[in-house]
Parts: structure tokens; C-alpha cells; sequence
């Protein structure tokens, strides 16, 4: 599709590291339009993060992009020369990261940070400077006075917010969202994922949100990726995903979430541990973890098969094949 | 304030450190070596002088301990140091007034461009990260850092004195000279100082070359880096703003700390040069069992190290708001 | 004899895409005690590490001439049995001194009072330093105060000038007083460092987890804290062990050192009292300074190495290790 | 009440206050104020709050790892702070260990995970020998999960994923035969497709080795999954208690109505809109009388600010703190 904002295909990632190499992100593909909201999920160290900064252009030594194209409005922004990105940066694709403790720079104000990037943008009227801060800044609901102060007397909250801030100070195309909420308190997360939703809807920029927290999203988010080894597992219309989970790992997630309404039913989880990635897999990385494993998995790695407008990669749902599992794959969503 | 105020209070408590060791270290070493000092000296001092030594180091007087040290205390508050036994009738207040400058220009100046130069080459280097720069630099400054100063000082003085005859090697200027404010004068005082000069550049800029670098690596792994990236920032913007003012603060601190060390470097470099500085003298007093010049000094050098450190405070403060807000 | 300050020895970072990765293999190991498991794991990284393959390899040299300087040098290094000032030949390696001595026999012999000194500053002020540390962190409240207050003051006297003070007042300093004196004014840089990293320790669970289990302190310290401060206490002898190996050849140098010892610095001592420049006799004082940095390098080169064992951030950077194999490399590795 | 109906653990008026600041400037941060709950034999009671509610503090005062700066404990019907002797602290340290929040920093990296149970072991049940003991440590890293046991025990904490250190964290507390095991956000830390099995395993704990569990979290959904009772704390002090079904759905308090609404349910119908809430807990830093949320609360009416309200009976064992619901209004302000 032309009309993509965003489309990324084959990309992997590498960490060199001293006893050899970690492919991190295994070829991952999808695609955003304008004004869409995907959210990617997966557990710690299913290099969600890692893509996201890839996208993004921002890994840093030993990760390293070794295949794929990140294209971008149409431009492949992998290998793509310096000043050419940093003219995107920012203007068309912002990035809002984890801490926001951490992502803002300790010694400068947030109004002097708030300057720097509109100025490496060519904005240099202070007047219209001063204007587009304190704009945006009361657009997620701070007063602009805080364009004075530094990021370590505001709140956790309120950092958080001012990086979104400071992510709309173009209005840009795209906005790479790094678990911004996951250092709040259920509360203050609830009510920053309001508004981030909120904004999206009022400027239609198009989202990647990274969580681990799969049940966060499920009201915001229009499709879902679910990461599991590097690698996409799963990847669909969010309803649709919580509703019929297709990837036996997708399903084990479901039921990992304890419910605050309704009947209390016992719940499983997934047994066993997240995989190291450093001891390459023979067939699918989640074989020792799946209830419905069988010989063919342990052997050959699945491809994407597409599924009702999803894809999803699994044998069961290899139609080429006679399905050799004892269980129908239907059953997964039983319990929802 | 109020860490200003804990700071001034430091300040003073190592102060009195400095003078208590002063007066404790004589009266504990064996033998109180300050009464071979006292008779060796007996003939060429006046008796008044002679006196005042024997209050500060509590010999042939049957004050107690206490009002010794009071004495010793209020002397000090007041500046008298009392006589230089070698260069008598010199005060010890005249040859430090003498020594300072000399010390401040050439260690001082020496001291600051190898912590600019030496942040700045770290800087790049790290910034550069698996440059050429980058990767001669640790084993390089590992190993220049370890050249003991007066054996660097030996050597230059073997190659660019005694081998090709292109500097002097001797003092801060030609003897025959006269001190004054013309070209022909500052000109010889430039060629004395460039060989010690040298010696404590090279021995010290390893040091902050290495520090920087990695904390300065430290750094650039921070997410306020990479977020200044993702902006599309200036390259230079980021190192300078985001990544070096954030990389030193901590060295800041290091800097001044550290300075104790230079300075002992700076003492051994004055000594090889026979450049007659601070260092210079506190030798000579040793080696002439000159006690009261060589408590003088130490105490000169402490002072000297604390308002060091009092500089990097106000330096943190103004760089960083953290420290600010916590004061 | 600036000093390399290991800014990142308490706190190595990880940087983020490393903390998501699972741990590589961690080798063997399993059945061993905590002290065989530190010390293989040393050896390992002495091996893998270049800059510590040098250290160690200069510093066994070193070893070896102070265990069995007979074997080496036959002449007596103090008898004055030549003529004097004699150029380097079969029979006098590095010639003679100004004063008659065979000069290799003296650098050989020399070799043994600096290694003492360096050992037993070393491991003297070590200790000295992580009692203090340790009990003021793990103490806390008023003994820390008070401790942390007497470091900082030693700290920020003067140590060098303070030492020339000292052996001012003694006069003809011998290896048992150089040792006394350097530990006495030198231990407090270290303590700083080892009672930090303890504090940041002391916040550990594990310490609390013993704590609620019903241990007694000493037992903490002792057992819980002091073997997982193993790399910062080898860091905190390297750095005593160097300072001494510079303070005590400066003293003896400038005359304050035992004239009737046979060591480096009172060679170098000799050999300025003798204007050895003049008369010609360069390798009387080039000789024994570089025997000095040579020791001192094998020390500070060690120390350097493990500060980038434990943050593997500072290591050196291989370019281009990959070029050949990814032809669509990202330009991201070259920022800059 | 008699002395043999005693709850296994009680509190009474806790209090836990910190001093911050200095002598020109003193303030007192009150973590914890005042705050009273009982804990029954094989009982999950939920104790849920925000970060810097006072949650954590309550485990440590109950670990006696803070001494209180007022209120007591009574373990048994016996007061804990009067346990002076060696041998009664480490009694009740046996009967009441701790669980902690990050399983990569609870276990100490230079040792074997055996070390921590053997410890345990010896210190608390002397009279085994050294065979027993490895039997006890065998016997309780199944029970809570970890086999092979003898593979396992003999492993390095960084060999084991965060799921399985904190079940050593468990089974340390297991092989000293608790009565409470105190909880500190065991899973808050740990990937969601590993938290399921940490609950399960409380669950199991509490039917089949009878142990009762303080279990400290700020998941209301990870709390109703296995507990019986549940806590709120809201700055320090308690917001309102009761049975989890009955709190869950008929929520008194304002702020477990705004806990409520906040929580995450991918089940539920969208809710967009119904949050806006955009204050934060606040730090209780010398504190007038009042309740502490009133700031936040919309149906906050003049007693709210002047009068701290008392946790009193709503209804058959549910208690709030709130002087709207104690008037029999009906609570709705928020979801």
C-alpha cells in the first residue's frame, strides 16, 4: 500500500556481543497508516525495544541493523545519510522513551530542551519558540510556567507528560512510543493513555506503542503485534486478537491476566521461562513452552501463515498440512 | 545555603587538620627533631626568633601540651610563620610571597590546560567511538599516566638541554637577568618554563583524557542522548550539551580532588627544574631541616587544594540544577 | 604520577539494549566455592582482555626478578668492585655507576624493595580501607558521619606534600616505614570508593533478605557483603599498590629514602647527586625510571582492564568486523 | 475477644514516621499513621496501594526490619517489639518471613541458590542434621515449583530466570515452617506470562501448607486472583477493608472507586474517558488533620478538611475511611 506512513519489512537486528552474535529482531515486517495505533507487545527481551529504536534509527553499538528497510513516507530511512534523517527527525517521527527521568537531559530546563529541537529545526524566532511551548505544553494539561523548570522537580506524571509534549512540537507523522507509561502508577497510567489516545484522535498522528502490558492497550489500540524471541508471533486487529487468540503463545498471554470483573476462573499462564536468545532454536522458539507442540515444531521454524486477516506464525494454521495436534485450534479461545 | 554552609564547615574542620598535624607530627617522631633543628641553627638566629620556634615545637619550654597548641593555633590565625632558619633573616611569610607566583603560573596554568585539553581530547575521543583516536588512546595514557614526573622532567632535560642545547633547564630565569616588564624578560621566562611545563602536561593530561572518555562513554549510553538523536539534534549540540555537560560533572569533583596529586607531581617537577616555586622550597626546607618554611608550605598547599575544590563546588552549582535545588 | 580514577568501578552501566537481552552463556563454574569461581573468572578475563594480558605478564617479570634476583644478577649490586662509569658490555649489561656498581645488578636487586612496598601498601591500605568503608556503610547513621568525615578530610590533604612532611621528620625512611607512612596518608581514596559501592549495596534485598532471616552483622559483612566487593577490593589494591610504587621511588629520589638501600629510586637518587648527564652516564637514571614505569603500567594497565571486564561499554570497539558479511549495513554504527 | 481467639498477626495504631530535612528545618514524612488490620490462619489478605502509599514500609515494620514510631504488632496475641531476646526474634523471624519485590537483587549473586535455605535452616531448625537439612531444602524447592530440586539447588542465582528466583524467595521462607509469609510485591517485577504461576503458587501455599500471606501489590486484579481479604492504603493510611468480592463490587471509598476505574481490563467494555483523574498520591509530609485525598476527591464535603476520618463498619466486615460513605450517602465518584 502506498498510503502507508510506515512500512517496514525483513528488518533484523544483531547484538555483537564477546561470544558471538544475538539476532535480537528475527525479520519483522508490518505496516502503519496514517493515524493508525499499533501497539506491539511481547515479554522482557523479545526485542520489542530494540525494533522500536531501529525503526527509529537509533540503535547504537553492539546492536546493529543487519537486513531489512525501514521505509518512511516512502524513503528507506536505513542507511540513509545523516542530514537527511536528522531532517525527518523530529518534524515527522518523534519518540517518546520509557523513563522519562532518563530521557530528559538532567541540566537543562524543559523549556531550553523544548528550544533545542525546534531550533535544529529551523525555528529560531524566540517569540514563536516561547508561543509553541507553552502551546503544547497546556495541550497535556501543564502549566506552561514549567517551561522553567527542571526535569527533576516535576512528577513522574508530569515528566511523562511534557515528553509527549515536546514529541507534538511539529505535529508529526508518526509518534515511537516506548512503554511511556510503564513507571506510572495505575492511576496516573490510566489517565496519561487517556490522553494520549485523546491527541492522537485530535492531530492524527499514527502510533507504535511498545508494552509488556498486554491488557493496557486493548482499549486503544487499533492492531496488535505480539513479539515473542525477536520475532513477530502474531499480528492483528486488536479486538480480534483478544477475542480469538490464533498463536498458542498469544493465548497462554490471555491467560496470564487475572480478571477484575466477572467469574474468577483459574487461570494457567505459560509455564517455563522467556528463551535466551543466545542458544539459537532448532524449530519455534516457543516449542518448549507451547501446550500444543508437536514434532514438526521442534524441527523447522514456522513461517507467517496469514489467518482471517491476521498472520500468525504457527504450524496449526499451516493449511497445506493435515493438522496433527490432539486439541482444535479453535479451543484456544475458550476461555475468554 | 545550607550546603554552603556545610561546605564552609568542612573547609575549616580539614583546616585544622592540616595545622593539628602540623603540630602533632614533630612531637611524636622520635626524638623531637625539631631540637636538632633548634641547636643547629642557635648561633645565626636571634634569640627572640629562636624563642617563637621553641613555642611551636614544644621544645626547652615547660609550657603544657594545650596552651602549646593554642599558641600555636593563635600564631597562626595571625600569620606569624615565623623565620626561615635556612635563608635567615628572610621570614617565611617573604619567600612564600616570593614562591607563589611562579608556582601559580606555571602549575597553575599547566594544571588548567591539561584538564581543558586533556576533557576535550576525551571528549572527541569517546565521541568517536572506535576511532583511531579512540583506540590508541587507553593504552597510551594508561602508560603516560604512570611516568613518574621528576623522571619525565630528567629526560627532557637529557634530550632538549644537554643533547640538542635548545632550552634551559635550570630555574625560572637566567640568573644574570633582571626581573622586569619587557619583552626580553617574559620571553626568557617562557623558554624556562616550557620543559617543566611540558613534564606536568604529559604526565597529567592522561589522567583526565581517560576519565573523561569513560565517563563520557557512560554517558552516551543514556536514554537524554539518544532522545537528543531522535530530535535530530546538531551532532555538535549533543556532544557538547547533552552528552559532555552531563559527563562533567562528576569529573568536576575528580578535578579538584586529584589536585593534591598534581601538586605533589608539581613539587618533584620544580625540584628536577630548579624552578624556585612552592615545591621548590618545601624541598630545600626539608633538606635543610628548614621546619618552620616546610610547615608553612604544606599548610600553603592545603589551603591551596581546598579553595580548588571550593571553585568546583561553584562550578558543579552553576552547571548543574540538582545541586542547586539541593542546597 | 597522575592518577587513572576508575569513574565507573561502583556503578557500571548497562546500556539498554544489553539489560533487555538475556544473559549470554555463562560458562562453567557450577560446582565451585565464590573464591575459585572469582578467581577463574579473573584468569579468564586476563586472558581475553589485552591490556591485562600485559599487566599480568609484566608484573610476573617483575615477580620472578625480586623472588630470585640471584639467579639473575650475581654481582653484589651494593659492592663497589669496578671502575667507574663504564659503558654497557657482556660483562656489565647497563655498564657501571658513576660510583663503581655493576647497574644491572642494581636495577635486578632493586626490583625487590619497590614489589614490597607496592604489596604491602597495597594490601595494608586495602584493608585498612574496606574496614572503614564497610562499617561506615554498613553502620551507618552517626559512624558513618564520622568516618566518612575523617576520609574526606585525608582525602583532600595534600598526600604527596604531607608524605614529604613525614618523611621530612624521620629522615632515611626504610621499606617498614615507607610502607607505615604511604598506607597511613594513602587509604582513604579507596575507602571512599569501597564505602560507596557498599552502601549501594546495603540497599540490596539480598542484605535485608539476611537480615530478616536472623543473621548476626558480622556475618553479613563477613559472609554476605565483603565476596560480592571482590572485583572493587582487587581494583582498590591495584590503585594502593601503583600510588606506592610512585610515592616511594619520588621520596627516595629527592633523598628522603634509605641511601644504603639498593632500589630504583635511590639509584635515580645517586645517579642526580652524580650529575649523571653530565658525566655522560644517561642509562643510569634512563634504566631504573623505566624500570618504574614499566611496574607502575603493569598496575595501572590491570586496573584499567578490569574497569573494562565490569563495564563492557568501555571496551575497545572493532570496526567493521561485519562489513563483509552485511552488505546492507546501517549507517547507524557511524554516528559521529 | 480471649486470648485464644487471637488472630495470627494484629496491628494496632501503627505508626512509621521518617525524619527528613534537617535541624534548622525538620519535617516528618509519615509513611505509615495509625494504622490497624488483623491477619487470620491460612488467610491471603491483599494489601494494594499506590507507590508511596506505606504498603512497603508495613511489610518492613512487620519484618522488623523499620521498628514502629508508634503501634504495635502482636504475633499470636504476643507483642513482636517486645521480643528482646535472641532466641523469641528469631522465633518469630521464622514464623514470619519475607518475600521481596525484585528477584534479581533478593538472592546474593556470589553464592549458590542452596545458600539462603541452608542458611534458613540452620539458624532456625537447629536440630536437623546436615542431611536433613539438604532433604528439607530438596523437599521445599518442589513444593514450590523447582525441579529437578537437587539440580537445582545447585545452580547460581544468574542461572535461573526471574520466575524461578522468586520461587526461591518462597522456598527459602517454606523451609522455616511459617506461619505468614510477608509478600512484598512478589510478581510486580516478573514478565506476565510468568505471574500467573507465582499466584497459583500463593494459593497453593495457603491450602496445602497452611500458611496465611500478606501479599503487597498494586494490581487490584492480581489481588482479587488469589486473596481473601483486601487492604487499600491511600497516603499511609488504610482507605477501606473488607472481603475482596464484596470490596471489588461494592467499593465504598472514593479512591478504590478511582482504583477501580484505572485498572486495565482488556474484558471490560471501553472506558475511554472515565479516568481523568490527573492528580498523584501525595507525599505526607507533616500533616494537618483531614483526609488525605481529599485534594483528589469530587465529593469531598467540609468535614473532609478538617477531620481525619476513622475507618469504621459499612458493612459485615467491610470498613471505610471516608466521611460520605460513613453518612449512608451513596459513594459515586468515579466509574
Amino acid at each position: 500500500m502506498s498510503g502507508n506512513v510506515l512500512e517496514v519489512s525483513g528488518l533484523s537486528v544483531e547484538y555483537l556481543m564477546d561470544g558471538g552474535s544475538v539476532l535480537a529482531v528475527d525479520n519483522v515486517s508490518f505496516s502503519l497508516e496514517p493515524g493508525e495505533f499499533v501497539a506491539v507487545v511481547g515479554e522482557s527481551g523479545c526485542g520489542k525495544s530494540t525494533m522500536l529504536f531501529a525503526v527509529a534509527q537509533l540503535l547504537t553499538p553492539p546492536a546493529e541493523i543487519i537486513g531489512g528497510t525501514v521505509m518512511f513516507k516512502g524513503r528507506n530511512l536505513v542507511g540513509l545519510a545523516d542530514d537527511s534523517l536528522t531532517a525527518i527527525r523530529w518534524k515527522d517521527l518523534s519518540v517518546v522513551m520509557q523513563s522519562a527521568m532518563n530521557a530528559l537531559n538532567p541540566v537543562k530546563s524543559i523549556g531550553a530542551q523544548f528550544k533545542d529541537a525546534m531550533r535544529a529545526h529551523g525555528v529560531t524566532s524566540a517569540q514563536e519558540i516561547a508561543t509553541r511551548s507553552a502551546e503544547v505544553l497546556k495541550m497535556v494539561s501543564i502549566d506552561p510556567a514549567h517551561l522553567q523548570s527542571y526535569p527533576h522537580q516535576l512528577s513522574g506524571g508530569m515528566r511523562q507528560r511534557s515528553m509527549i509534549a515536546m514529541a507534538l512540537l511539529f505535529t508529526p507523522d508518526l509518534v515511537i512510543m516506548d512503554e511511556p507509561t510503564s513507571a506510572l502508577d495505575v492511576v496516573a497510567q490510566r489517565s496519561l493513555m487517556v490522553q494520549i489516545k485523546e491527541l492522537q484522535e485530535q492531530f492524527g498522528f499514527a502510533v507504535i506503542f511498545v508494552t509488556h502490558d498486554m491488557s493496557l492497550v486493548s482499549h486503544f489500540s487499533d492492531r496488535l503485534m505480539v513479539m515473542y524471541a525477536g520475532q513477530v508471533a502474531e499480528v492483528g486487529p486488536t479486538r480480534q486478537l483478544f477475542d480469538a487468540p490464533q498463536h498458542p503463545y498469544t493465548a497462554g498471554l490471555m491467560e496470564a491476566f487475572p480478571s477484575i470483573r466477572g467469574p474468577k476462573l483459574p487461570l494457567a499462564g505459560i509455564p517455563g521461562s522467556p528463551p535466551n536468545l543466545a542458544r539459537r532454536a532448532e524449530g519455534c522458539w516457543f516449542a518448549p513452552r507451547c501446550p500444543k507442540v508437536f514434532d514438526r515444531c521442534k524441527i523447522e521454524p514456522p513461517p507467517l501463515y496469514p489467518v482471517q486477516g491476521r498472520e500468525v506464525r504457527c504450524f496449526l494454521h499451516d493449511a497445506a498440512a493435515p493438522v496433527l495436534v490432539p486439541r482444535s485450534s479453535e479451543e484456544a479461545g475458550d476461555t475468554i | 545555603m545550607r550546603f554552603a554552609l556545610r561546605r564552609l564547615g568542612f573547609f575549616l574542620l580539614t583546616l585544622w587538620a592540616a595545622l593539628t598535624l602540623n603540630f602533632v607530627l614533630p612531637r611524636l617522631m622520635p626524638g623531637n627533631p625539631a631540637i636538632a633543628m633548634i641547636s643547629k641553627f642557635k648561633g645565626g638566629v636571634s634569640p627572640q626568633a629562636l624563642h617563637t620556634l621553641e613555642i611551636q615545637f614544644g621544645v626547652f619550654t615547660h609550657k603544657p601540651l594545650l596552651s602549646q597548641y593554642f599558641t600555636y593555633l593563635g600564631n597562626m590565625a595571625t600569620g606569624k610563620y615565623g623565620v626561615s632558619l635556612s635563608e635567615y633573616p628572610a621570614t617565611v611569610g617573604q619567600i612564600i610571597k616570593n614562591a607563589i607566583p611562579w608556582t601559580l603560573g606555571l602549575v597553575g596554568m599547566t594544571t588548567i590546560l591539561a584538564f581543558v585539553l586533556g576533557t576535550g581530547i576525551g571528549i572527541v575521543g569517546a565521541w568517536r567511538r572506535g576511532g583511531t583516536l579512540d583506540s590508541i588512546m587507553p593504552p597510551v595514557f594508561v602508560i603516560t599516566s604512570v611516568i613518574p614526573y621528576f623522571w619525565l622532567g630528567l629526560v627532557l632535560i637529557l634530550l632538549f638541554a644537554v643533547k640538542l642545547h635548545a632550552l634551559p633547564s635550570f630555574g625560572s630565569y637566567f640568573f644574570q637577568a633582571t626581573p622586569g616588564f619587557n619583552l626580553t624578560f617574559i620571553w626568557d621566562v617562557i623558554q624556562h618554563a616550557i620543559l617543566p611545563a611540558a613534564t606536568l602536561l604529559i604526565t597529567t593530561i592522561g589522567t583526565w583524557i581517560l576519565t573523561m572518555r569513560n565517563t563520557m562513554i557512560t554517558t552516551l549510553a543514556e536514554d537524554y542522548v539518544r532522545m537528543a538523536r531522535a530530535k535530530g539534534l546538531p551532532n555538535r549540540r549533543i556532544m557538547l550539551d547533552y552528552a559532555a555537560r552531563n559527563a562533567i560533572l562528576p569529573n568536576l569533583t575528580g578535578f579538584a580532588m586529584s589536585l593534591g596529586f598534581v601538586l605533589g607531581g608539581a613539587i618533584l617537577t620544580e625540584f628536577v627544574f630548579n624552578y624556585q616555586g612552592v615545591g621548590y622550597w618545601l624541598l630545600a626546607a626539608v633538606n635543610n631541616e628548614d621546619y618552620p618554611l616546610m610547615q608553612a608550605l604544606f599548610l600553603l598547599i592545603t589551603v591551596a587544594v581546598l579553595v580548588a575544590i571550593l571553585l568546583s563546588d561553584i562550578a558543579t552549582a552553576v552547571l548543574d540544577p540538582r545541586t542547586r535545588d539541593a542546597s | 604520577m597522575a592518577f587513572l580514577i576508575p569513574s565507573t568501578a561502583t556503578d557500571a552501566a548497562t546500556p539498554l539494549e544489553l539489560a533487555e537481552l538475556p544473559e549470554l552463556d555463562q560458562g562453567p563454574g557450577r560446582r565451585q566455592s565464590p573464591a575459585i569461581r572469582a578467581l577463574r573468572r579473573m584468569g579468564k578475563a586476563i586472558r581475553s582482555n589485552r591490556k591485562a594480558t600485559w599487566g599480568a605478564g609484566l608484573l610476573l617479570v617483575f615477580f620472578l626478578l625480586a623472588l630470585f634476583p640471584g639467579l639473575i644478577a650475581r654481582d653484589d649490586p651494593s659492592a663497589i668492585v669496578y671502575k667507574a662509569s663504564l659503558g654497557p658490555s657482556l660483562h656489565h649489561l647497563l655498564g657501571t655507576t658513576g660510583l663503581g656498581q655493576d647497574m644491572f645488578a642494581q636495577i635486578i636487586w632493586g626490583t625487590r624493595p619497590v614489589l614490597e612496598i607496592a604489596f604491602g601498601v597495597g594490601i595494608a591500605s586495602t584493608v585498612i580501607a574496606m574496614l572503614i568503608g564497610v562499617a561506615a556503610a554498613y553502620l551507618g547513621g552517626f559512624w558513618d558521619a564520622v568516618l566518612n568525615l575523617l576520609t574526606d578530610v585525608l582525602l583532600v590533604i595534600p598526600l604527596f606534600p604531607l608524605l614529604i612532611v613525614i618523611a621530612g621528620y624521620l629522615h632515611n625512611a626504610g621499606t617498614l616505614v615507607m610502607i607505615l607512612v604511604i598506607t597511613f596518608t594513602g587509604w582513604s581514596y579507596t575507602a571512599r570508593q569501597l564505602r560507596s559501592q557498599a552502601l549501594s549495596l546495603r540497599k540490596r534485598d539480598f542484605l535485608e533478605a539476611a537480615r530478616v532471616r536472623g543473621e548476626r552483622p558480622i556475618y553479613i559483612i563477613v559472609v554476605e557483603i565483603i565476596p560480592t566487593m571482590t572485583s572493587l577490593i582487587v581494583a582498590s589494591f591495584l590503585t594502593n599498590a601503583l600510588y606506592a610504587v610512585l610515592f616511594s621511588t619520588s621520596l627516595q629520589f629527592i633523598g628522603l629514602g634509605d641511601p644504603s638501600q639498593v632500589s630504583w629510586g635511590t639509584m635515580l637518587y645517586n645517579a642526580e647527586n652524580n650529575e649523571a648527564f653530565q658525566t655522560g652516564q644517561a642509562l643510569w637514571i634512563i634504566a631504573p625510571g623505566l624500570c618504574i614505569v614499566a611496574l607502575g603500567a603493569a598496575f595501572a594497565l590491570l586496573n584499567y582492564a578490569f574497569d573494562e571486564i565490569g563495564n563492557p561499554a568501555l571496551r575497545p570497539i572493532k570496526r567493521g568486523r561485519r562489513r563483509e558479511q552485511a552488505p546492507r549495513r546501517s549507517r547507524v554504527r557511524e554516528r559521529a | 475477644m480471649t486470648a485464644t481467639a487471637d488472630p495470627l498477626l494484629r496491628t494496632e495504631g501503627l505508626s512509621k514516621h521518617f525524619r527528613i530535612g534537617n535541624t534548622l528545618s525538620p519535617r516528618t514524612l509519615h509513611a505509615v499513621d495509625d494504622v490497624s488490620f488483623s491477619i487470620g490462619e491460612r488467610e491471603i489478605v491483599a494489601l494494594a496501594g499506590e507507590s508511596g502509599s506505606g504498603k512497603s514500609t508495613i511489610a518492613r515494620l512487620l519484618a522488623k526490619i523499620y521498628r514502629p514510631t508508634s503501634g504495635k504488632v502482636f504475633f499470636e496475641g504476643k507483642s513482636v517489639s517486645s521480643m528482646r531476646s535472641r532466641r523469641d526474634r528469631l522465633r518469630y523471624s521464622g514464623l514470619a518471613p519475607m518475600v521481596f519485590q525484585d528477584p534479581f537483587a533478593s538472592i546474593n549473586p556470589v553464592f549458590r541458590v542452596s545458600h539462603g535455605v541452608m542458611r534458613g535452616l540452620k539458624l532456625h531448625r537447629p536440630e536437623l542434621t546436615s542431611e536433613q537439612r539438604l532433604d528439607e531444602a530438596k523437599r521445599v524447592f518442589e513444593v514450590v515449583g523447582l525441579t529437578p530440586a537437587a539440580d537445582v539447588l545447585e545452580r547460581y542465582p544468574h542461572e535461573l530466570s526471574g520466575g524461578q528466583r522468586q520461587r526461591v524467595g518462597f522456598a527459602q521462607a517454606l523451609a522455616m515452617r511459617p506461619k505468614l509469609i510477608i509478600a512484598d510485591e512478589p510478581v510486580s517485577m516478573l514478565d506476565v506470562s510468568i505471574r500467573i504461576g507465582l499466584l497459583n503458587l500463593m494459593a497453593k501455599l495457603r491450602d496445602d501448607e497452611d500458611v496465611s500471606i500478606l501479599f503487597i501489590t498494586h494490581d487490584l486484579a492480581s489481588a482479587r486472583y488469589v486473596a481473601d481479604r483486601l487492604i487499600v492504603m491511600y497516603a499511609g493510611q488504610i482507605a477501606e477493608t473488607g472481603p475482596m468480592e464484596e470490596v471489588l463490587v461494592n467499593p465504598k471509598h472514593p479512591y478504590t472507586q478511582l482504583l477501580l476505574s484505572a485498572a486495565p481490563d482488556p474484558r471490560a467494555p471501553l472506558g475511554v474517558g472515565a479516568a481523568t483523574d490527573r492528580g498523584e498520591p501525595p507525599k505526607v509530609i507533616n500533616p494537618t488533620p483531614g483526609c488525605r485525598f481529599r485534594w483528589r476527591c469530587p465529593i469531598a464535603i467540609d468535614a473532609c478538611h478538617t477531620i481525619t476520618p476513622q475507618l469504621l463498619p459499612i458493612a459485615d466486615g467491610h470498613e471505610a475511611a471516608c466521611h460520605v460513605a460513613q453518612s449512608g450517602a451513596e459513594v459515586k465518584a468515579f466509574g
